[in-house]
This record gives C-alpha cells, structure tokens and sequence, in this order.
C-alpha cells in the first residue's frame, strides 16, 4: 500500500458521460492487481476519498474509469491536466486467475476492473471472452477488448438484446462487475464467479468497518480488505444497498 | 533541542500526547503506513464480553465536513481479542487500552475482570454511549448515577488505568464528568461522537441502515473543544481530548484548552499518516515557540 | 402544473415552507438580491425588552463547515423594533415574527404584552437559549420546568402564534418539547445553534472575545436533523426545522424527517439568494416526483 | 449590490507574495467606489465568503491585492485563468472625497483601496500624495501612483526610515488603509482622516452583526454597512483586534 501524491496526466472520454482519468502513480501501477482499487482524496474537496478500481497501469501511470455521478466525481472530471490528487492503493483483494480461459461480464461502469482482468489473463495464457452491456449503444464503453467481445444493450441498439449476464456464455471462470442487482443475476447463474462489490467506505484500509459485506454464512466481511472480489454465491445480496452509483448507467 | 513530548495520564506515562481513537484504528495492526513513534497509544475497537456482528450496510453516510456511521459494535468478543489481538500489543513499545461495552454495569464489570492481567491490555477506556438495557434503552452516559455506576463496576475489578469516554449528547457535561470522575476513573476521554440523521431523497428513508448514526470529523470540532473544556473544568484527573483532530493545529487547541492529551480518529481515515503529522506538528510549534516541553504550553482553564 | 408548496403552521398560513431565521437576516429590510416572492416569512432578529450592545470583536470563527457566532444578541430594544421596524412588516406580503428573549419568564411575557396588537408582528418565536438569570445562569432550553414556564408566560399574553425554538444542548429533546407543548406553544423550531469553542494559537486563548459561539452552517446539519426529527416525533404540534440547510435537497430532508417548515439561516451569508434557491428546487424536486402538493411529499416520522 | 459569476482574468505580481487577480465582473466594475469591497466565495472552498478592497476597476474588470495568509487566500491564488468565482459586491461605504488635496496612506496590503482613491480623487480634481510603507523595500507595492509618492520601510531600506504615519505630511483630507494598529497611530495624529477597517465578517450584508466595530459613542457599527471607511477619532482601537492578516507585512 502506498500513498503517492499524483498529478493528473491525462483525461479522454470512452462512452457517454464516461471518462478514463491518468494519474502518475508509479508505485501503485507497478503493483496493482486486476479488481484492485485506489482510494483517492484531494484539498478542496470532500471529506472522505473516493474508491475507484483501477482501469489501466501502464508504466508510471495509472487510469480510472467515471462519470459525474455527485460531488466527489463531479470535482475529479473538472480537475485539469497537472492538478494533485492523494492517491492510497493498491488496496482490497484482486481477482484469483485460474484456468485457460476467462469470461469478463461488466455493466455500465463496470468495465471498469475489466482492462486490467485481460491483461493479468494473458499474463497467465488465458483466453479472454468480454461481455459488456448498458442502457444504449451511446452508454457502451468503446475500450472493451478480449480475444472475443460481445455486446448488450437494454434497448438493444447494439449486440445483444438484454443484459451481459443473460448475454454471457458459461465457463469456468466468470469475473463480473457492475450494479449490485446485476451481481445478484450474476450470482443466481455462476455462484462460483468472482465479483467486485461495490460498498460506501469511510477509510479503505480496513479500520473502520464501514464497509460491510452481509455474508451467507451470518456476519459480514470488509469489502476494502477481505474483498471487493467476492465469491458471487457467498454474498447475501439481498442485504446489501441496490443503489450505488458505480452502476449508473448499466 | 527536541522538545519533551511525553505525558503522564494518570499512572500511564505515553512518550506522546497523540493517540488513536477506538473505532478507527481496529485492533492496531491494520494500518501500515504509520511512522508508529509518533503514536502514543491505540484504544482498541469498542468489544463486548461476546462477539456482535454489527449493522446491516449501509453503515457510513458522509455529510458537510464529517461521517455518520453506524457499525453496531461489530467484534469478535473478548475472548478472541484476547487470543488474536492481545499478544501482538503485549509486544509492541506503546499502550493499548481496550474500549469496553456492555448491556448492564455488570457487563462491563466482567469484561474488565476478563482482561485484567492479560498481557498486552495496558488499561481500559469505558464506552459509556452503549444503550443501557437495564434502564430501558436510555445511555449511560447521560445520567450521572449509571455512568458512575459502570465506572465502580470497572473499578472494583482491576488496578490498570480507567478511562471513562464521555457523550456529547448531555445538557451538561460537567456533572458526567464529576460523577465518574468520584467513581474512580483515572482520566476522563471527551468526547464520542454527536448523533445525526442522513434522509435520502429518493427512499425517503434513513441513509443508514440503523436510522441514526454518530457524526464525527472536522465538522464537530469546536464542539468537542468546548465539551473537552467543560469536562476540563469540572474535574481534577486528566482529560484526553477527541472529536474533528486532523491537524496539529487542532489537536493544539485541545491541549490549549485544557486536556493532557488528544486522540485521533476520522482524520485517519482520510490520511493514514494523520496522527504522525499531528504528532511532528504538536513538536515544531512548540519548538517554533521555544518551548522545552508539552507542560511549557500555556492553557487556557479558568476554573470559575 | 406548478406544485401547491403552501403549509399551515398552526393557525398561520405560510405561502411555502421556506423561513429566514433568526439572526441572520436582521430585520428582513437588509438583503436585497432575494426575490421575495421565495420567502415565506421572516423571524426577526432575537430582541429584548432593553437594547443591547451586544459582545466585542471578535464576534465570528470560521470553521469546518459552520461558523461560531457570538453576537450577544446586540438590539435596539423592543420600543425602536415597534416605530422603525414593525411599521414596514406591516405592509408586507408575508409574516414577521419576532424572537423574543428575556431574562427570566416575566421579561418574555412583558415583551410579547408589549409587542401583541402591533400592526407588522404575525407572532412570536421564543429563543429559549438565553441565560436563565432566575435560576443562576442556566438555560431555560434544558430545563423543561423553566422552559414551559416562560412559554405559558408568553401564550398568558397573546393571541398571536407562539413558536418555541429549542436549544440542542439537552439530554433528551423530546422532553422538553413536550413539557413547551403542554404549555400552549403552536409550533416548535428545531434548532438553535450549538455551544463551540475555538482556540488562537497565538494568545492561546479563545478567538471569540465572549469564549463560546453558537455553532451553525453544514457541519450541524445532520444533528439538526436528527433533533427536529425526535422533537417531532414527541409532540403533536408543527415542527419547523433548522440547521444547515443550503440547498433544496437539505430542506427536503428535514420535511420527510417529519417537519412542517424550514428556516434557512447561515447559508443566506455565503448566498443572498439561498432561501430562493431552496424554495424552487423544492418545487421541482415535488413536480419531478409527480406530487401536487408539499403535503403529498413522504415523511418519515415512525411513533413508536 | 449585484451577485456576480466572475472568471478570473489575471495575475500578476506587485511586491513580495503579494498578488493583484483580476476578475470578470462588468456591473461591480461599473458601480464601485474607493474603499468599497466585494465579497467572494467559491466551490469548492471555505464556507464563508472572504472580503477585499477593490483595487481596481476598469471596463468591465475588477482587481483585488492579496497575500497568501490562509486556507481562503492561498486557494484564490492557486486558481488558473478562467476559474470562476463568486463575487458579491460592491459593498460598504466607501472614502468621501472633499477638498482640494488629499494624503493616501498606506501601510502593507492597505494599499488595497488606494488606486481607486487616486481615481475618485482625481476625478475629483484633487491633487494626491501617497504615502506607502512596508517592512522592507520588497514589501512595498511597487504600484503606488499620485502626484506624489513618498515612500517608507521599517528597515529603512527604501524611502522613510519608518512608519508611513510618521513620514506623512499633513493635510485637510486624509484616507488611510493598513493593520489596526496603524490607523490607530493615524486616529492619534488625524481623528478626522478617513480610515478603512478590517473585521471578520459573516454575510458583508448588514445582516449577522459579525463585524462589529466599537465605537468611542458607545456600542457597535458594522464595518460592512456603516463602515469600512470610519472617521478614524470615531473608533475605539482598543478594542478592536489587531492581529487581522490584512495587515501582512505592513
Ligand atoms: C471498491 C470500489 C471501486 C469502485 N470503482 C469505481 C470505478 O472504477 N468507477 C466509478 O465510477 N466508480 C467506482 N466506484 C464507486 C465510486 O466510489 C463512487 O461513485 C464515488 O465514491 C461517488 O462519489 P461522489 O462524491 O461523486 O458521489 P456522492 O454521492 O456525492 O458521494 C457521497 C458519499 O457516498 C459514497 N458513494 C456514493 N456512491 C458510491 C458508490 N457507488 N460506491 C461506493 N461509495 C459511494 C462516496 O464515496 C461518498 O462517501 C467504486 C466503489 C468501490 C467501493
Ligand atoms: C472590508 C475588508 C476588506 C479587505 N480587503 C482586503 C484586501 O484588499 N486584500 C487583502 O489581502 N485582504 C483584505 N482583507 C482581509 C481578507 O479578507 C483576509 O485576509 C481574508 O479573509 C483571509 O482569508 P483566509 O481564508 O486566507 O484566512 P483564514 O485566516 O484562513 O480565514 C479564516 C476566517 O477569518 C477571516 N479573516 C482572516 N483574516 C482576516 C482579516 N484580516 N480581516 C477579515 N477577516 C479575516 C476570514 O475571512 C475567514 O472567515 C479585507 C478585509 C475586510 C474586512
Ligand atoms: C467508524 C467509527 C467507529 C467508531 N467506533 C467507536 C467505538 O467502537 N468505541 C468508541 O468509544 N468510539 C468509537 N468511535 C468514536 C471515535 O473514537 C471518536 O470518539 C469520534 O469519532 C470523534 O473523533 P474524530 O472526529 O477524530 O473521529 C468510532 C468512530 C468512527 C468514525
Ligand atoms: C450570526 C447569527 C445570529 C443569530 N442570532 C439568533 C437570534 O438572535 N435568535 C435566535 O433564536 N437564533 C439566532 N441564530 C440562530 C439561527 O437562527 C439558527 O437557528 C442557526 O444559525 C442554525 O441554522 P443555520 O445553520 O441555517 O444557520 C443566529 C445565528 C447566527 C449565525
Ligand atoms: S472502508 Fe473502512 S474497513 Fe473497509
Ligand atoms: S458582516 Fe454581517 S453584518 Fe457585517
């Protein structure tokens, strides 16, 4: 874990309303994971920092995907080229890559661990299948890539008429991220997919207990420790908030 | 010349004044960026004799300049604690205190008996913002006799310091204050967090899952300077302020007025290396201001 | 289709559920940028029977999210109140009320006596957060026996609305809302300002030259909340709801947590035309959702 | 009064840390007297909105001196070019010009509203001695204008070796700005000069009586609406704080 005073390098759009951000952060973008997340904090602004996964890392420098869903974002999308923001990460646990070939299923701003499952699966050979869905062809991330890429829409105005999960094709291994509605369809079909989970958090770090994952099994783990991938079948989905921002657009 | 930044909080001597606030430091071994010289101390997450799983999520809301949260005392139970966590602190060069909940002055009474003697519990620090089941649901904390009532049950069961951490939600902290201070405790920790309500507009219902939660952060500083002062003032044993501390600064007013040491929290969060930097700047404005050490600092403590 | 934002408060009939508060927008003749068609009444600044001079710079902190005022309730008196002031209110299109003060229950009766029948005065908001010289120096507002006794002091002397604004320094706030119900008071405004303390790290004393400051803006906002929330769930009587708000959505919340009305204070400080802007997105919030009318918008006020 | 959506135009530099920002702001511009402030606030930002004397004002912009000396004025000179400002104004009374000459002194950031009481003088028909005086010759404002210019540091490294108030020559109409404690000095030497004072204010409207200013009459004015400009012999210095930041480097 690190904490690294990053400038912002670079800013370009990838769906409607969905921006790719840079940071220079060498530390973190030589040791982050796929499902990791950064925790990102700057002055002025919000009290606490915002968790973001981390989109890309590419030499110094790394990427998170957002849109302007309230304050906290909505200050990120305006900060200009050079600005500081307060970088702490990698934190939480990334995804486990096991067997010869992966299927990627992100809604909406769930794309966003998804650049970094492809290259963490061709590091250990896999094939890599990404199913994306949104609400419409405009919402659809253009960055998705994968030895085969199959789209979703709710309107069906590009690819596949209906979800990613329903959209999918099976395998061993699924690693799924997006609204938590569409984990829970993720979870009912492959509850041995990897999921990251998205929770409000207070420190990120796992002092605070904040960010609670309401488990099958009773009691709840910390999504910025034990988590935010998660066995899909071992997360009591009906307990957790629906609501979450993350998934706008999905 | 590096001033002397040591303090004497009761028998408990701390080679600082800053100490991290229970809640928000888990069991100490989680945070891993800290220069821990600077840390004074740790209080514990609050635990209970048995272990709680907490709140439903969502438990934390944050609001203009502070948090709610509300995690319901998730622990593991104090006998874990003591098997997990205990004998890692027994070896580590600065005191933890153990923050104890309960449902009656008894509970808190057995809790402290089961700890007492374990290596690596350096003291206890009384949560007194627990529900009080016995008389029905009010807190202990805001009345005088049960809050001296928890005290003397903690009391009677061991000789390692008690400190006694005090609500905000009171109309008048100096007699907590007194009462608990006449029950025994060795220093007074002011304070807890404020409750507060989030509604959100679009369930028209409590953000948090359990309605309410405690506000803590900047936002409540001058509050809890003022509460720290009062308790200050009420009593002779030291008081260890705590509420909205991010910067040295803040933790300096706290001293100012009054209290022997601080506690960290929420800051924490936001900055994992907070109470490092408190720490340091506590040491340059009294360096900057030619003080030798912490006791040069002047206060500001009218007892009228 | 424009939304019906018209609420009864009492027998007073308010053209929307927006209020300047007390203290903050003098006496209604200051600002001039607000379009006033927003405004649904005005609560004066808070008045005595005498005028005051009111405290010595510095009267204002800046802190995270809120200010500390100590203002000292400077005032021309009653007697200037009724030949400059009232005169003006009385052509308004909009209620005045005015927040009386005293120093013991018999200076409010005196004052509301004084002030009953005056052309321009619609009714009586009673800041019981003043010192109680009656019973050395504490505060009616955490004394439900003093604070009902100044109530029935004032109802004993006017027909006019009796509004009670409730200090948040209790233990227990449904108890004294209560006991200022029972006493005949119409509504209750929730809340004033809390007691704060801020320290100079140069003198090493207070920044405020009265100690302690009211504490009001964001940082309360969810304590606010949550105290008009519990007041409201203890009485029958409105609740008008203060503390913190800027925006339409912060008003909002104070109306589903169970109040009739809002009053917007310090926001109008760093935003003349707040109290515009939380009116008109009230309204839009009601007409995005589909509601006719406030009264159509959910609350959430359980009774248990 | 007009509430005003002001980009910032520029920056420059006119003595040691001490910076003029220009601001978009045409119906302040047009309407501002000398000794007038305006009010800015800005999101993010403090909560408060922070006063300063209008130093300039030409077309359609304003121009405001200050030093870095606080959370508030470190972050309006950390603002780029274009950053957008709330600006509040014009406020309070300003200097009343009468007579046939008039002495501006200075002392530090109380140059502020003296480039426009050159103008309003002129305008006048007066004729204009200013009196500058800083701690060093690097402190001192190096846009001080008139018919005359005297100036003067505590170290005597340029001009008068010492106070501006001392090194002043006598007149019928005297305006001074700078910390408490040198108008106070001026009170003594001039009661009847005009100074422009310095509290902590609330609203800058007239409406929280946060700034009050004690009055040898008894009792209190607000500097925002009475004041800032007072007759100096009408205050009561010693009662007024002198540590104010204004005053940086006077
Ligand atoms: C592990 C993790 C990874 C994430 N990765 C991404 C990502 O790659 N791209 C992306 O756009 N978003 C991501 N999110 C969600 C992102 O953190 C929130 O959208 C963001 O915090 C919203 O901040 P705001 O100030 O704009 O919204 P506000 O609603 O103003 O925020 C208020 C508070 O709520 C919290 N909050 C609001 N929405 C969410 C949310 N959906 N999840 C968690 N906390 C929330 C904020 O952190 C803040 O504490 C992730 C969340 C988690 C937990
Ligand atoms: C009428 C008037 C005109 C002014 N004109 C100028 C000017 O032209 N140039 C200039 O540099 N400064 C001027 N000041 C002072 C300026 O407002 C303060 O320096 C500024 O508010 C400091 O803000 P900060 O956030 O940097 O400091 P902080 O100390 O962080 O501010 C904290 C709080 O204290 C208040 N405050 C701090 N210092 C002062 C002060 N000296 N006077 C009033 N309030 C203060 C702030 O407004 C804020 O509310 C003027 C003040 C007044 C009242
Ligand atoms: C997430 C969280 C959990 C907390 N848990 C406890 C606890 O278990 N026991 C306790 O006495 N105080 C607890 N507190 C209160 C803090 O110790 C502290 O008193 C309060 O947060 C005010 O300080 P701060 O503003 O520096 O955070 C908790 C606070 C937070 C934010
Ligand atoms: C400068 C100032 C003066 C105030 N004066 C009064 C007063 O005279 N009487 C009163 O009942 N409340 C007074 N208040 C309290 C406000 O009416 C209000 O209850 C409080 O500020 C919380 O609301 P806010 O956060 O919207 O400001 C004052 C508040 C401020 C900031
Ligand atoms: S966010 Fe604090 S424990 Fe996970
Ligand atoms: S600053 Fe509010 S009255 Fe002057």
């Amino acid at each position: 874990m690190f904490l690294v005073d990053a400038p912002v390098t670079g800013r370009r759009q990838v769906a409607r309303g969905m921006f790719v951000l840079g940071f220079h952060a060498p530390e973190i973008a030589n040791s982050v994971r796929a499902g990791q997340f950064v925790n990102i904090g700057w002055t002025p602004g919000p009290l606490l920092r915002r968790p973001f996964s981390v989109y890309r890392a590419e030499d110094s420098h790394i990427e998170v995907v957002l849109k302007a869903v309230g304050v906290g974002t909505e200050q990120l999308l305006a900060m200009q080229i050079g600005h500081r923001v307060s970088c702490l990460g990698p934190l939480g646990r990334g995804f486990e890559m096991t067997g010869s070939g992966v299927v990627l299923v992100s809604g909406g701003l769930g794309v966003a661990p998804m650049p970094l499952a492809v290259r963490d699966a061709r590091a250990a050979g896999m094939e890599v299948t990404w199913v994306h869905g949104a609400r419409t062809a405009a919402d659809l991330c253009a960055e998705a890539d994968g030895d085969r890429v199959i789209w979703a829409t709710d309107d069906g105005s590009q690819g596949f008429h209906g979800t990613a999960v329903v959209a999918a094709p099976d395998a061993d291994l699924v690693l799924a991220c997006g609204p938590n509605p569409m984990l829970a369809a993720a979870a009912e079909r492959w509850p041995h997919a990897q999921v990251a989970v998205e929770t409000y958090m207070g420190c990120g770090t796992g002092v605070c207990l904040g960010c609670a994952v309401p488990l099958h099994r009773g009691g709840y783990d910390r999504a910025c420790t034990e988590g935010p991938v998660y066995r899909a079948g071992d997360v009591d989905w009906s307990a957790l908030p629906s609501h979450l921002h993350y998934a706008v657009g999905a | 010349m590096k001033p002397d930044l040591s303090v004497e909080v009761g028998s408990l001597r701390l080679r600082g004044p800053v100490l991290a606030a229970s809640g928000t430091f888990g069991y100490g071994t989680e945070v891993p960026l800290l220069e821990r010289r600077a840390l004074a101390g740790v209080v514990s997450k609050g635990i209970f004799l048995r272990p709680r799983e907490g709140t439903p999520p969502p438990r934390i809301v944050e609001t203009p300049g502070g948090m709610l949260n509300a995690i319901g005392l998730q622990g593991p139970g104090v006998e874990v604690l003591i098997s997990d966590y205990a004998p890692k602190w027994a070896a580590w060069d600065f005191p933890v205190l153990v923050n104890i909940n309960g449902e009656s002055a008894n509970e808190y009474g057995e809790l402290a008996a089961r700890l007492d003697g374990v290596p690596g519990v350096a003291g206890f620090e009384i949560n007194i913002s627990c529900p009080n089941v016995e008389q029905g649901g009010l807190y202990f904390g805001n009345d005088p006799r049960a809050a001296a009532a928890v005290t003397e049950a903690v009391r009677r069961r061991t000789k390692l310091p008690v400190w006694v951490k005090l609500t905000p939600m009171v109309g008048d902290i100096g007699v907590i204050a007194r009462a608990v201070e006449g029950a025994g405790a060795d220093a007074l920790c002011a304070i807890n967090t404020f409750v507060g309500m989030s509604i959100d507009l679009s369930s028209y219902r409590p953000r948090l899952s359990f309605r309410t939660g405690g506000l803590s952060g900047p936002a409540i500083r001058p509050l809890a300077v003022h509460l720290a002062h009062q308790a200050a003032r009420a009593v002779r044993i030291p008081v260890i302020g705590i509420g909205g501390i991010a910067r040295a600064e803040d933790a300096l007013e706290f001293l100012v007025a009054g209290c022997a040491a601080v506690q960290v929290g929420t800051a924490t969060f936001v900055n994992p290396k907070a109470i490092e930097e408190v720490h340091d700047g506590i040491a340059a404005h009294l360096q900057a201001k030619g003080f030798g050490s912490l006791a040069d600092l002047p206060r500001y403590l009218p007892r009228d």
